[in-house]
């Protein structure tokens, strides 16, 4: 579905990404992994556009996204859960969800996917009117997700969507991850949390230095001394 | 002069224009004894730092011998002291603020134009001689408001409006200044209102004009006579434009258009001066109506051009500061002999007003269907007064 | 304190709302604008004599209908608005605020000479004569309600947009994350376009009542400049309704305090006024 | 010795020589004009380049020169006392405006519009005390004997006024560098970055920015009597006004703001721009010159966001790393 | 060394925290835990002299610090870090480091003490202390690393650590660790430490108090509180971790 080869990526004159290959299939869920500043969050703005690609290539059902500005990138079936969640905190959790909606194509099915989204989070429908700046940080990543869904997309990326958050609300995010899958989206997540992240995947990626290292399935990866040694701290 | 900025269509251009049709005329006649006069224009941009500047390059860089014009009496201030410091000679053609002259015992500096005070002094004058005749009331029952824009001209006008009505036994009700930017004026309408004038007394710009006027209509406003004193109110085709028959009737104190004066009255010769003036300026600027302010610009220049400096060339040798300002104190002009009417004799050194003309006064005029009319002094009338506002005026009570 | 004495103060009072409307009006794009573009356009005022002068050729010089040319002034500023953000506030948007405070200050400069240059500094007003309200002793200007209602309708209408729409939905949101709108399918350079748009849109409409009462110049947005800035800064930056509230306090402020006082004073007033406001609440009046 | 002593001396060396080398008065006006404009955008930056954006110094700059030219004429004080008593008011004012700003965390556009209100407050009162003021038809000092008398600070010479404006100048000068030097600059760079952040580090943010902002005020002040002294003129438009501390932050900007001659650079630039326009075709095509000054400042903020001098010194330096 | 008694925080008819009260023994490390949004920050907030305490006292070597100013809390010798790293981005890492040294330190130090107190810092965190770097090259884990090096230039008492690894990975968050452990052997220096990755605190903190709704409602050592049934409802939930670290 989602084909990488051989991306680099960087920020002005300092270079993140060094040829990343990476594809994953319909249905899949696949991790990416990696210690601070791998380039993993940087690997998931690529794909949606938001830094421009400076080598190699993209592509999405078998459509290249080389050239297509990152405000169309959504229309291709991508939608990103961005590092932080990054909600508009001044705006309701409806008007959120509304402009996860914005596209066009989005716009006519809102109604739709509003109840979706809501019977797939009920905690959401509670507090739709809340703004959402003032949710707790395991509502907050509900939202985000949600507001990601509202585009009916069929790849969803997330970026360490259980950072910063307390140990039982880490648990709360990695069961709404298990709960997306089942409901058949592709996923892609990046998470710093390898352990939890290696049960819910099918395949998982290994990013150092903006390389991908290492790949396979994810209970191999779990097996692995290596992996168990450098990032699991056991 | 300013040629941009506010006061640049206050009637600071118009003057720009009278100066340089002066200068022209004298030039086609050959100059002054042989001398060709070069103008070297310079906008003031209504600021006045810009003045400033503009006077020390004039003065020192482009060297010329003195300096003439000057529409803002904001400018005139500083400037008069500036080249007078630099004992240089500066005639002042148009600004009126009595200030400049005023306890400052000025040596270079010389203006045949009249003086704020004489403004206020006119229209306050001018309604002592037809309150009881026409407005049927004794002078002392008579209620005036003075309003006016807070700049010099303005502030000077109003305080000689204040002096001079007081004196005569008037009752001011209402005295104001507002900023002549200001956004809105209806408080000002509303305390006219509650205070009841029978005259209203304004100097203005002519934005802050339009704004009161329209207003003032709005808000009900009524009185028996406006009395508008130069600035804004001199520019009358303006304000036609805008409130068409509501402005009929409406007095402006000014130095006069030249073209309104009946040449009968004025020295042989000065008449045709008028009549060539009028014909560039309409043929300069397409317009019709021709403001005072031109006038004012090129009857001062033409008095020293015609007068101060040939005296100063024959007589005193040159054209340096102290021959002009010799020849300046003698000038000896009388009533008839000037474009405007005035004549013109300088007040002596030591005066408190040195430098002044004593000779020059403004007159009254009334607005009737479009046409200047003159309405006082009385010797020079060319209408009997309307006043109060006839019954079916907008304004009239 | 006899009975007239009321009428007039009330009249003062009902003055000042009508002036509110007028002052509201003009804030309402100003706000508009900071509020998406985090932008203070400190040349609206002079996107406001543009459109005034629209109005006064389109209709004197050209003999269009009053109303035809206030829709061609809303368009023409409209597009001016949307000219200055990509000629001007594009490029500097990712520099200093107090740039983009100043490159503003620049065209305010450029807009008034220009217009100087151009249109020369000769008064010019519509010619137009409005009927008189009055109710008993009060007279209210016809312009000014029609201003107040105008920007009754104005800001009923933007609020609509802003919370009904998708597109107004964005544009708030915008305000909030402008990096990641493209996540979300928002091309966000159009969506500040169209902001952009907007706001010189309401400075068109803003003209258009404003033509009816005053002269136009090259310099009457100093007439309107800085004190819309106050009222849009007590309202809370960015927040319309805020401003729309602040709009009608200072109002208040200049109308009364004309009345008891003379008119500078009023001002005075206001604007002391203000800096107090910002003591006490530093995030204006309804921000927050 | 340093870059940031050299140049200054060399500079002003040069100047002091002008009166010599046969100028005319109207070259020494322009460069007296520099100098003492020089100095209060110097002034200004002092703070203006802790992002502290003031647009109040046309306040200060006016209660300086009023202060001092309504002692001289109504009580006859000599500036020389009148001077540092303006100063002190200004100061003042600063400080009763300046500490509410401070504590309440008022910043940014907030700041600069509280400022700005300021600024128009003083110019509306100034302009409302007409009865001493004068009102917007302004003051003149009054004139002390032949016009030059130390006592009375006035100097019919250009010259003398000349060697004033230069000295200043150079004391505005080494104020920036003196602040510049001391740990200071860091407190106040990090507290422009994070008030909360600095203050959890120990800094008293609140004495180091009113601190700054009295001194940029006091000097403001101080240049605004000068001012006032050598123009023997003042009105609420050219030492007050919103106009003036519109000016004064456009020319900061254009010269640069970050380096200590930036404000100089500032000042001869907009001065001698805003002059050769207006007599090369201002005087011919009215407004042509306001349009393309207005113009190039637009340009100027999109193209060279540091300013003249900063946008050098940035090329300098790109130009030495290349060559190592 | 600090007694807090009864600390209140209201934002308007919120209360953040409310009626905390602990005791902190000197060359202690506290662990401090608790959902997201329980009032952890704030309570460093008012211990900072960020925050102005609604109510309550904050005793700290015997003086009542409770509505200082935070810089003068600073120069009493508490020291903090942001949760999200604060750092002053126009100053080079050196100067971030040397600013604090020179400001925050209760006995007054010259220019060139700062300097050096600075490098000392950057050592301690391990960061480079090359004066021309700026801040522009550190990851999320280097302006953690920052954080701590500028409060620790301050020459503190006490150390407030606030989720100092959020977003770190495994090996980032034992060096974390082992520094903060340093900082109390090597310094003396009490600590408070807010993080939510229960294996690493755990690991190195004497004993934890768990905030939830503003309140305490459990404390003790890592292996009481990890087997609090109230701290396993509403915080730790099933992590495996946390229990694991507790009981080594
Ligand atoms: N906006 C930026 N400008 C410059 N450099 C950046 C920027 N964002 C990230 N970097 C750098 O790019 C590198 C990769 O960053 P990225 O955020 O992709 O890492 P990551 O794997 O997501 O790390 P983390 O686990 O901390 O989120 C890092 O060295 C980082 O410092
Ligand atoms: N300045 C403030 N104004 C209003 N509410 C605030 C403010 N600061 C914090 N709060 C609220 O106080 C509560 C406690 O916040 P605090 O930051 O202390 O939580 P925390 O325990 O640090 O959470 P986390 O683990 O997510 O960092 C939250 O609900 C927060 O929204
Ligand atoms: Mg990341
Ligand atoms: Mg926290």
């Amino acid at each position: 579905m989602l084909k990488l080869e051989g991306v680099s990526a960087g920020y002005g004159d300092f270079q993140a990404l060094f040829g990343a290959s990476l594809d994953v299939q319909a249905g899949e869920a696949v991790a990416v992994i990696g210690p601070n500043g791998a380039g993993k969050t940087t690997l998931l703005r690529v794909i949606s556009g938001i830094i421009p690609l400076r080598e190699g290539h993209l592509s999405m059902e078998g459509r290249p996204l080389d050239r297509v500005p990152a405000h169309r990138i959504i229309e291709t079936g991508i939608a990103h859960v961005p590092e932080n969640r990054r909600l508009f905190p001044r705006l309701t959790v409806e008007e959120n969800l509304k402009i996860g909606a914005y596209l066009p194509a989005a716009r006519s099915r809102f109604a739709e996917r509003l109840d979706f989204v809501y019977s797939l989070f009920p905690r959401m429908k509670e507090r739709r009117n809340q703004l959402a700046g003032t949710m707790s940080g395991g509502e907050q990543q509900m939202c985000a997700i949600g507001r990601a869904l509202m585009s009916g997309p069929k790849l969803l990326l997330m970026d360490e969507p259980s950072a910063g958050l307390a140990p039982v609300i880490v648990q709360q995010v990695f069961d709404l991850v298990r709960r997306i899958r089942s409901e058949g989206y592709t996923v892609l997540i990046v998470e710093q949390n390898i352990q939890q992240v290696l049960k819910v995947v099918d395949r998982a990626y290994l990013l150092e230095v903006g390389r991908i290292k290492l790949s396979g399935k994810s209970a191999d990866l779990l097996a692995s001394d290596e992996i168990r040694r450098a990032y699991i701290g056991l | 002069y300013d040629l941009t900025g506010p006061f640049a269509g206050g009637g600071s251009k118009a003057a720009a224009i009278g100066t340089q049709i002066a200068i022209d005329m004298i030039n086609e006649k050959g100059g002054v004894e042989g001398h060709k006069i070069i103008p070297i224009n310079a906008d003031a941009q209504s600021k006045a730092d810009v003045a400033i500047n503009e006077a020390e390059r004039l003065l020192n860089q482009e060297k010329v011998d003195l300096l003439m014009g000057v529409y803002s009496s904001a400018h005139c201030v500083p400037l008069a002291q500036k080249v007078d410091a630099a004992q240089k000679f500066f005639w002042a053609n148009v600004c009126v603020a009595s200030a400049v002259f005023k306890d400052k015992n000025l040596k270079y500096v010389f203006r045949p134009q009249v003086h704020s005070d004489q403004f206020g002094e006119a229209s306050c004058k001018f309604l002592a001689e037809v309150a009881k005749p026409k407005m049927k009331k004794e002078v002392k029952d008579l209620k005036v408001a003075i309003i006016h824009e807070d700049g010099p001209y303005g502030v000077g006008v109003a305080q000689g409006n204040e002096e001079v009505c007081k004196e005569l036994g008037m009752q001011v009700v209402l005295k104001e200044g507002y900023s002549a930017s200001s956004a809105d004026l209806s408080s000002l309408v509303t305390k006219l209102k509650r205070a009841r004038p029978d005259v209203i007394l304004h100097t203005g710009y002519n934005p802050d004009i339009t704004l009161f006027l329209r207003q003032s209509r709005e808000g009900g406003l009524r009185f028996d006579a406006m009395i508008g004193h130069g600035a804004g109110y001199g520019q009358i085709d303006k304000l036609i434009e805008t409130f068409k028959d509501d402005v009929n009737y409406f007095y402006n104190v000014d130095p006069v258009a030249a073209q309104l004066l009946d040449a009968k009255s004025l020295k042989p010769g000065i008449g045709d001066l008028t009549a060539e003036m009028i014909k560039r300026y309409k043929a300069q600027t397409g317009v019709q109506e021709v403001p005072p302010h031109t006038s004012m610009g090129f009857n001062q220049t033409w008095i020293f051009l015609s007068d101060v400096l040939p005296r100063a060339i024959k007589k005193y040798g040159g054209f340096d500061a102290e021959a002009l300002r010799k020849a300046a104190l003698e000038t000896n002009i009388p009533e008839g002999g000037t474009i405007q009417g005035y004549g013109v004799k300088f007040n002596p050194p030591g005066h408190k007003m040195a430098g002044q003309n004593a000779l020059s006064s403004p007159v009254v005029m009334q607005y009737v269907k479009g046409e200047t009319k003159i309405a006082w002094p009385t010797g020079l009338r060319t209408i009997d007064p309307v006043i109060p506002l006839p019954k079916g005026h907008a304004y009239a009570r | 304190m006899d009975t007239i004495f009321d009428i007039y103060l009330l009249e003062a009072i009902v003055n000042g709302v009508l002036l509110g409307g007028v002052l509201g009006l003009l804030a309402l794009g100003l706000n508009l604008v900071f509020g998406v573009i985090d932008v203070v356009w400190i040349c609206y005022a002079e996107l406001v004599m543009l459109g005034m002068y629209t109005v006064y050729f389109l209709h004197v010089v050209y003999g269009v209908p009053v109303l035809l040319a206030c829709l061609g002034a809303v368009v023409v500023v409209g597009v001016l608005g949307a000219l200055l953000h990509y000629l001007v506030i594009r490029p500097v948007l990712q520099s200093e605020p107090i740039n983009q405070l100043l490159v503003t200050g620049g065209v305010l400069f450029f807009l008034q000479s220009f217009a100087t240059l151009v249109f020369g500094i000769e008064f010019r007003n519509l010619g137009l004569k409005l009927p008189i309200l009055n109710f008993g002793e009060m007279y209210f200007s016809y312009a000014r309600v029609l201003a107040f209602l105008v920007a009754l309708a104005g800001m009923v209408g933007l609020y609509l947009f802003l919370t009904r729409t998708f597109l107004g939905t964005a544009i708030r949101a915008i305000a909030q994350d402008r990096e990641i709108m493209p996540l979300m399918g928002v091309d966000s350079r159009k969506l500040y376009l169209v902001t952009s748009g907007i706001g010189g849109g309401l400075a068109g409409l803003a003209a258009c009542l404003l033509v009816l009462q005053y002269d136009v110049h090259p310099a009457i947005g100093l007439t309107f400049g800085p004190i819309t800035f106050m009222i849009c800064v007590l309202g809370g930056l960015g927040n319309m309704i805020g401003g729309f509230v602040a709009a009608f306090i200072i109002s208040q402020f200049i109308s009364i305090g004309g009345f008891f006082f003379h008119i500078e004073w009023g001002y005075v007033i206001a604007f002391a006024f203000f800096i107090l406001t910002m003591f006490i609440r530093p995030q204006g009046l309804f921000g927050k | 010795m340093q870059r940031d002593v050299i140049a200054p001396l060399v500079i002003a060396a040069l100047v002091a020589l002008a009166p010599f080398a046969g100028q005319t008065d109207y070259f020494i006006h322009i460069l007296v004009q520099i100098l003492l404009w020089g100095f209060i955008y110097t002034a200004w930056s002092l703070m203006g380049r802790f992002g502290l954006v003031s647009l109040g110094h046309g306040a200060f700059m006016g209660i300086g020169a009023y202060v001092t030219v309504l002692l001289w004429n109504f009580f006859e004080l000599t500036p020389w006392i009148g001077m540092p008593i303006a100063v002190a008011a200004a100061v003042a004012l600063a400080a009763i405006v300046g500490w509410p700003c401070v504590r309440l965390r008022i910043v940014g556009h907030y700041f600069a519009l509280v400022t700005l209100a300021l600024t128009a407050v003083v110019a509306l009162s100034i302009v409302g005390l007409r009865d001493i003021t004068g009102g917007s038809l302004g003051l003149t000092p009054n004139r002390e004997a032949a016009g030059t008398s130390i006592y009375a600070f006035q100097f019919a010479s250009k010259t003398v006024f000349l060697y004033v404006a230069l000295v200043l100048w150079l004391i505005g000068l080494f104020v920036w560098r003196a602040v510049d030097r001391g740990m200071g600059r860091y407190a106040l760079q990090a507290i422009s970055s994070d008030e909360d952040a600095s203050a959890s580090v120990g800094i008293n943010v609140g004495v180091e920015k009113i601190r700054i902002i009295l001194l940029s005020a006091g000097l403001t002040a101080l240049g605004g009597a000068v001012f006032g002294q050598y123009q023997m003129y003042i009105n609420p438009e050219t030492v007050s006004g919103i106009g003036v501390s519109l000016q004064i932050v456009f020319a900061v900007v254009a010269g640069g703001m970050f380096v200590q001659l930036g404000p100089t650079v500032g000042a001869a630039f907009t001065l001698i721009l805003a002059e050769t326009l207006r007599i090369l075709i201002g005087n011919e095509y009215h407004a042509a010159d306001t349009t393309i000054y207005g113009l190039m400042l637009v340009l100027f903020i999109i193209f060279m966001p540091k300013g003249i001098l900063g946008a050098v010194f940035a090329g300098l330096e790109r130009a030495k790393a290349k060559a190592a | 060394m600090l007694e807090v008694r009864d600390l209140t925080k209201r934002f308007g008819g919120f209360t953040a925290v409310s009626g905390v009260s602990f005791d902190l023994a000197e060359g202690e490390i506290l662990g401090l835990i608790g959902p997201n949004g329980s009032g952890k920050s704030t309570t460093f907030n008012c211990l900072s002299g960020l925050y102005l305490p609604t109510s309550g006292n904050v005793r700290f070597q015997g003086r009542d610090i409770a509505g200082w100013s935070s810089s003068r809390v600073c120069h009493a010798g508490i020291a903090r870090t942001f949760q999200i790293p604060r750092p002053f981005k126009n100053l080079t890492i050196l100067e971030n480091v040397a600013v604090s040294a020179y400001y925050g330190r209760a006995r007054s130090v010259s220019r060139r003490e700062a300097f050096v107190h600075a490098e000392e810092a950057l050592a301690m965190v391990r960061l480079p202390v090359d004066p021309t770097l700026g801040i522009g090259g550190l990851g999320a884990a280097g302006l953690k690393k920052l954080e701590l090096a500028r409060a620790l230039a301050t020459g503190p008492k006490l150390l407030l650590a606030d989720e100092s690894l959020g977003g770190l990975d495994e090996s980032e968050m034992d060096q974390a660790a082992d520094m903060l452990q340093a900082i109390r052997r090597d310094k003396g220096i009490t600590i408070i430490w807010v993080e939510h990755i229960m294996g690493v605190l755990m690991r190195v903190v004497d004993r934890v108090m768990v905030l939830d709704h503003g309140e305490v409602i459990a404390s003790g050592t890592p292996a009481e509180v990890a087997a609090h049934p109230k701290v396993i409802e509403v915080y730790l939930g099933s992590d495996p971790t946390a229990r694991q670290h507790a009981q080594a």
